[in-house]
């Protein structure tokens, strides 16, 4: 992220932005030049300067003229819902509203790109899913391209158009985020974004059995297939399986069960309480069948 | 000549005499602008040291306290002659035969007393004595430019010589910084006895401090204000008119009114000081004490362990 | 970048101007006369004995400063005594009297004619050697004039402990005393390093101290050595003291090297915001601490002021003061009749104001290139920091030869002297003081978070613009801070401006000083007694400002 | 929680630990005699003593042998598994590390209460799922009453053997996470813990009606009905509905969805993609009848 805004200098590659070349040979374009909005993680509001200032700073860096400033800073505070507080010193906000200027403080830069860097890290969960309400609508009434950096695959899930897995520096995986938790591209991936079992199973065409059990896969061809707990049940005819932990999640509880003869646990919801050492039948639903 | 233009003074006198000093020449010369620097001789000197490593010294005129450092600046060439002065009137011994430099006045070194000391003593031979012991204060020559002529005139007396300090190290004595240091730790009680310049404690006495000034029989040395043109001086003209101003019976009277004993034998010492003829003072030799400058601190660092 | 390179080209010019030509050329002194002079200025026993003397000197007077200035910190920062506010404005006072003053001060207050001890009958006998002349009085008076550096810094480190350290250790079960020990005192063991080294330099620097209670006592320093070398008159005087300056920058540049390295080692990473401070209770202790702060106010400061004053209110030194000889005339000379000092105050107020005000600004550029991201930048900004150091420990009157030396003659290009006026005192104030301001803009600096920088270059700002609009302010109250420092110190100052003042540009200090070394004692009492009630006004009128300021900006407002 | 550390001193009222007073008319406790341990939000973990030294500090608070000492250090490291890491400095470990040497801390000083502030509040979500898992078993193993804050419901609902709301420091309610989630004291509980839809409907003993469809209902009997997603679902004789909202969460997509005439928008789960706009028709299986 800090390559891309031109915070720092990669050692080689090329960077574009917008169709423009921002760094590659003999180019390296400062960051007050690159035309990007960034929203750190901590949000770097300057304490110093009032809510308006803080909004209002890149047109003055740009030098535009007052009134216009003036005029733009009152239209992205508005958008953000922070007009009354315009006054305020930041210290005087809460989280969510700090983040709401950081936000209102990147559109001002009128860039054409933004970069957001784990902006709801720091919030209290009932602020998080507030603020990200906020956020997609707000993507959605700006259309600019905005990189949104995450840990919270929760969050990445609800806010992305495209979403880029990556580990180690390297991408994983890209693509949205129903093909992502749906048809994790390695065994990496499936284990990373959501719960799910991975287990050897005899897979034929788009069929895979499992100690008796037949239930439809799709995805490539392998002896390992991957299941999501939404495609585990209770039913009688079950293969028998032993939990071997279960917390209540609100309204369901997510357990782990252990199979005979297989090392991995398997993954579930349950809609009704159960401790460990209780014994249940399981069906599989439905799989992806990974790749190698 | 026509005396004017700027003129740059570098003194050790106390400011209010500097200040007089100047006041009375410019009303003398009123076309002249005098420019001048009041400081601790040792600053002074600092001063001037560094001028000269910098190849541009700021005086004209040098009026410090002693023969010892102008017998050094002559010896380096730093000194204009001023063959003109008239010196008929004065003894011989306070001037430089070569008219380098030019004694203004006598500060004399002898001994003062705290009046609540049981013992009033009379000579220098007296301090050897129980009643001093431990009571002791004197000016360091490593410091102060009288006492290094006052060490230098005991110590080529044929009754003192070394041996007096000698005498004096083991009864305690410890000198300690200048003449200033000297009179406070007298007139404070905190030590009885010692040398000090004689307005100290003959002026003070008048305000009532509990200190009282003595002329030993061997005598006093003392220093002698001299003031010299430098060989690098802008306004020589200038710097010769307050030579001669300061040498002249008028300068002198101010110098006696400033509560100084003038060097003119014939202008009437202030109020509390002896007449100058009545004061006998220790032989001294400013050349032969140059020479021995270094020699004769290494010798009290010796004794005295610096 | 272009802004910046500028700035960063100027930066290094100043730089040179300040530091690198004026110990440039001393340094040309000291090996221009060639290898004999050099060798003959360390020849003989006193300069190694001057040098163990300033080394144990400063090493012990520091480690006094330390406990002492520790102990206050703590009790002042960690528990429920009261009157923490006046308490802790009286125990700096004692930091902002000239050293000199100081030693004149406590001279007259522990001798035979003290007032105080003749009116508790405890003044040593008339005739006995003053117990203050000897290695002890020198080392604890050292203490004494740098116990207040410690506990400035030992309460600013104290306000950004994170309270939840000591909490922890307080549920694991810590009576006060295991807290202390093992907790507080190794978080603070960063802090208590820097405390001790900024004691330690300013005790090797100093020079009022050891030159009126060392000379007596026989107990030479490297910078008392300087002075009597310069006494000597004769032509290799500077050679010789630009050799033993050279010495007290080897011992002072080892000196924070070393605590460089033994703070890296012993480094705890805990820059917390600001938070409430502890309150220990301590219950039925509480009046015996607070009756020991009242003791110590009482032998910091009240002791020697109360002796200045007794002695500024007698008609000449020796005097004892009583109804009958009580009298203002010592006052109204300095005061109404005296033009000098009248100008001495105008003059170092102006110069002392101005250099604060440079320093500060000045303070913040060097502070943010010594932590750059840039490492060849950063490693020009530490040189300049280094530097700083070392002309904070080189004696001040060594500060005014090296000035004398580069600023003689008029300047090139524009042909102007600056020689004999206020200016070059102002440029050597720049240089010697220069650490002061530092100090806290680079431990501000450190705690800044690089990310609001970012965001402006984000936004399209320039250097200038980022300069002006985030990063001045954002370090203005430390570097406010350390200004009021400066200018304190240069207010009071003596020996930078010692041989570079002249008619119509003295200072405070060489006014004082003037009168002391022409024997009127008495006035330079009375002026040392202004000075202290001026710089309580200042204080007094700052820590009034201050409420209304971030918190910091004036050191001692808790 | 400071007050109950005996960090802070309350104005008012009567603090009991274990059925001894630690705070009340005369008596105060100082925090190093309460016998608590807390582990902070921050850890508080002291960066100049190695691991083994921060756990082993409380033992040297109570002067106790330094064998026996040594000894249960060893114990209490073991069982946070961090037996290897036992020399090194708090910073060269990484945040669920530091959270266990916490852990073992507290556990050394052999409290009867532990009092734990958002112990994970700072941790990926990765690791955060991990610490939960290892919190509650050292919770079920030390058997020590642990009072445990956290402003994350799942958490909490995952961890709790009793859990209490708080609001503006009064307890709201007070009840096994269970309890909390299907049946809420009040509308504010009902809002602020887990997602669902509260609405008037008419109520006939365990049955509700509400736009010509009756669905059971359980609780005070009152004019008001809170519903789960849970028991929402897709029927095609149900209510028609507006979708306003849809965000991916993996494997479901949440909603929300507007009835004609009733102002608040109803919370659902949808198991298939759904978009702003699209009609739905919707059916209740399920409801709790607020208390007034
Ligand atoms: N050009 C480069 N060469 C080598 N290493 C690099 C380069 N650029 C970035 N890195 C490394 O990649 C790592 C990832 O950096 P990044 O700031 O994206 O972390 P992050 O995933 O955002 O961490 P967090 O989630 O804690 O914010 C950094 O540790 C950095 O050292
Ligand atoms: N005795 C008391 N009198 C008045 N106010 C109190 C008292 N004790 C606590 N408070 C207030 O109650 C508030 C809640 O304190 P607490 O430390 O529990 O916050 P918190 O919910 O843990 O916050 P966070 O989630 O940010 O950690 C504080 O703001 C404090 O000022
Ligand atoms: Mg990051
Ligand atoms: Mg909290």
């Amino acid at each position: 992220m800090r390559l891309i805004a031109g915070l720092e200098t990669p050692d080689t590659g090329r960077i574009d932005l917008s169709d423009r070349e921002v760094f590659g040979t003999g180019v390296n374009v400062p960051p007050e030049d690159r035309k990007v909005g960034v929203v750190f993680q901590s949000y770097a509001l300057w304490p110093h300067m009032s809510v308006a200032k803080n909004v209002a700073f890149p047109y003055e860096a740009q030098g535009v003229s007052a009134t216009h400033a003036a005029e733009r800073t009152a239209e992205h505070l508005e958008r953000v819902a922070l007009t009354e507080l315009a006054g305020r010193r930041p210290e005087a906000l809460s989280g969510g509203q700090r983040q709401r200027v950081a936000l209102a403080r990147c559109l001002a830069s009128d860039a054409r790109t933004i970069l957001m860097d784990e902006p709801l890290a720091n919030l209290d969960p009932h602020l998080r899913g507030t603020m990200e309400g906020e956020l997609r609508a707000f993507h959605d009434r700006s259309e600019v391209t905005t990189l949104y950096i995450t840990h919270d695959q929760r969050e990445a899930m609800a806010l992305a158009d495209v979403m880029a897995v990556m580990d180690q520096g390297r991408f994983l995986q890209l693509g949205t985020p129903q093909d992502i938790y749906d048809r994790p591209a390695t065994e990496k991936v499936a284990r990373f974004i959501g719960r799910g079992t991975v287990f050897e199973a005899d897979i034929r065409g788009s069929e895979a059995s499992f100690q008796g059990q037949i239930f439809p896969v799709s995805g490539p061809a392998s002896g390992r297939v991957f299941i999501r707990p939404e495609r585990v049940s209770i039913a009688d005819d079950g293969i028998p399986a032993k939990i071997s932990t279960a917390h209540y999640r609100g309204g369901f509880w997510e357990a782990e069960a252990l199979i005979d003869g297989v090392d991995a646990s398997v993954q579930l919801n349950l809609a009704h309480p159960a401790h460990a050492g209780d014994h249940v039948a399981l069906r599989f639903t439905g799989g992806w069948g990974l790749p190698d | 000549a026509d005396v004017s233009g700027k003129l740059v003074l570098y003194t050790s006198q106390p400011n209010a005499d500097a200040q007089q000093t100047v006041d009375a020449f410019k009303a003398k010369y009123p076309d002249v602008e005098v420019e001048w620097i009041r400081d601790g001789t040792t600053k002074v000197m600092a001063k001037l040291r560094a001028e000269f490593e910098a190849d541009a010294p700021q005086p004209d005129v040098l009026l410090i306290a002693d023969m010892v450092t102008m017998e050094g600046l002559e010896a380096e060439g730093r000194l204009m002659p001023h063959p003109d002065a008239d010196v008929s009137a004065y003894a011989s011994a306070l001037m430089d035969a070569e008219k380098h430099y030019f004694s203004t006045k006598l500060i004399t070194t002898g001994i003062v007393y705290n009046t609540s000391a049981p013992m009033v003593p009379t000579s220098y031979a007296d301090l050897l004595g129980e009643d001093a012991k431990d009571k002791l204060a004197m000016p360091s020559p490593l410091t102060s430019g009288a006492a290094t002529i006052h060490m230098s005139a005991i110590t080529s007396h044929p009754d003192l010589g070394w041996e007096f300090y000698e005498g004096l190290a083991a009864q305690g004595a410890n000198p300690q910084g200048g003449n200033g240091g000297t009179y406070k730790a007298i007139a404070g009680g905190e030590k009885l006895y010692g040398f000090v310049v004689d307005f100290l404690p003959i002026r003070n006495k008048l305000e009532g401090a509990p200190v009282e000034f003595v002329f030993p029989e061997e005598g006093v040395s003392a220093v002698t204000e001299p003031v010299a043109i430098l060989s690098t001086a802008q306004n020589p003209t200038a710097a010769k008119a307050f030579v001669d101003f300061l040498i002249s019976p008028e300068g002198q009277q101010l110098a006696s009114d400033m509560g100084y004993l003038p060097a003119h034998p014939e202008i009437a010492p202030p109020h509390g000081f002896p007449a100058l003829s009545d004061i006998k003072l220790l032989d001294f030799d400013p050349a032969a004490a140059l020479a021995n400058d270094q020699d004769n601190k290494a010798r009290f660092i010796n004794i005295f362990g610096g | 970048m272009g802004g910046e390179g500028v700035t960063f080209a100027a930066l290094i010019l100043i730089c040179a101007a300040l530091f690198v030509l004026p110990l440039g050329l001393l340094a040309c002194v000291a090996i221009g006369e060639g290898l004999e002079a050099f060798l003959s200025a360390l020849d003989g026993r006193s300069v190694p004995r001057a040098i163990w003397n300033s080394f144990e000197s400063s090493v012990l007077s520091a480690f006094i400063a330390l406990v002492g200035g520790t102990a206050t910190a703590l009790v002042l920062g960690l528990t429920d005594v009261r009157m923490k506010g006046p308490v802790t404005f009286l125990l700096l006072i004692p930091m902002m009297v000239p050293p000199h003053v100081t030693a004149i001060a406590w001279v007259q207050a522990l001798g035979p004619s003290s007032a105080l001890l003749q009116a508790i009958g405890l003044a040593p006998e008339i005739g006995s050697t003053h117990p203050l002349y000897s290695r002890e009085g020198v080392i604890i008076l050292l203490g004494i004039q740098h116990a207040p550096l410690v506990f400035l810094v030992v309460l600013a480190a104290l306000r950004s402990l994170p309270r939840e350290m000591s909490d922890a250790a307080r549920v694991a079960g810590a009576k006060p005393a295991r807290l202390l020990m093992r907790i507080i005192l190794p978080l603070l063991a960063p802090t208590l390093i820097a405390g001790y080294a900024l004691a330690f330099v300013s005790a090797l620097g100093n020079f009022g101290i050891p030159a009126l209670l060392g000379i007596p006592a026989r107990y030479t320093t490297l910078p008392v050595l300087i002075w009597q070398r310069l006494a000597s008159f004769g032509p290799t005087v500077l050679t010789d003291m630009a050799v033993i300056a050279g010495l007290v920058a080897v011992i002072a540049v080892a000196a924070v090297v070393f605590q460089m390295w033994l703070a890296s080692r012993r480094r705890n990473a805990l820059i917390g915001p600001p938070q409430p401070p502890l309150d220990i209770r301590l219950g039925r202790i509480r009046p015996v601490v607070e009756t020991g702060l009242a003791l110590a106010i009482m032998a910091t400061l009240m002791l020697p002021v109360t002796a200045l004053f007794a002695t500024a209110l007698v008609p000449t030194y020796g005097v004892p003061l009583t109804f009958e000889t009580v009298t203002f005339a010592n006052f109204a000379e300095i005061l109404f009749r005296q033009s000098v000092t009248a100008r001495a105050f105008m003059n170092s107020t102006i110069v002392a104001a101005v250099a604060a005000g440079i320093l500060a600004i000045f303070a913040i550029f060097v502070a943010r290139y010594a932590a750059a991201q840039n490492r060849a930048v950063r490693r020009v900004g530490t040189l300049m920091t280094a530097l700083a150091e070392m002309t904070y420990a080189i004696p001040g009157l060594v500060i005014s030869v090296a000035f004398i030396l580069a600023f003689i003659r008029p300047l090139p290009l524009v042909d102007v002297s600056i020689y004999n006026t206020l200016t070059i005192i102002l440029l050597a104030y720049l240089c010697a003081f220069f650490s002061i301001a530092l100090k806290p803009v680079t431990a501000a600096t450190l705690q800044l978070d690089q990310s609001l920088d970012e965001a402006a270059r984000v936004s399209g700002a320039g250097f200038y613009r980022r300069m002006t609009h985030i990063t001045i302010p954002l370090i203005a109250p430390a570097a406010a801070s350390g200004g009021i420092l400066v200018f304190l110190t240069a207010y009071n100052e003596v020996t930078v401006s010692a041989l570079l003042w002249s008619s119509g540009n003295e200072t405070i200090g060489t006014t004082i000083f003037n009168y002391e070394d022409g024997g009127y004692t008495t006035l330079a009492s009375a002026m040392a007694a202004v000075t202290i009630i001026a710089t309580i006004l200042l204080m007094a009128l700052l820590d009034w400002a201050g409420r209304r300021a971030p918190p910091g900006v004036v050191p001692w407002r808790l």
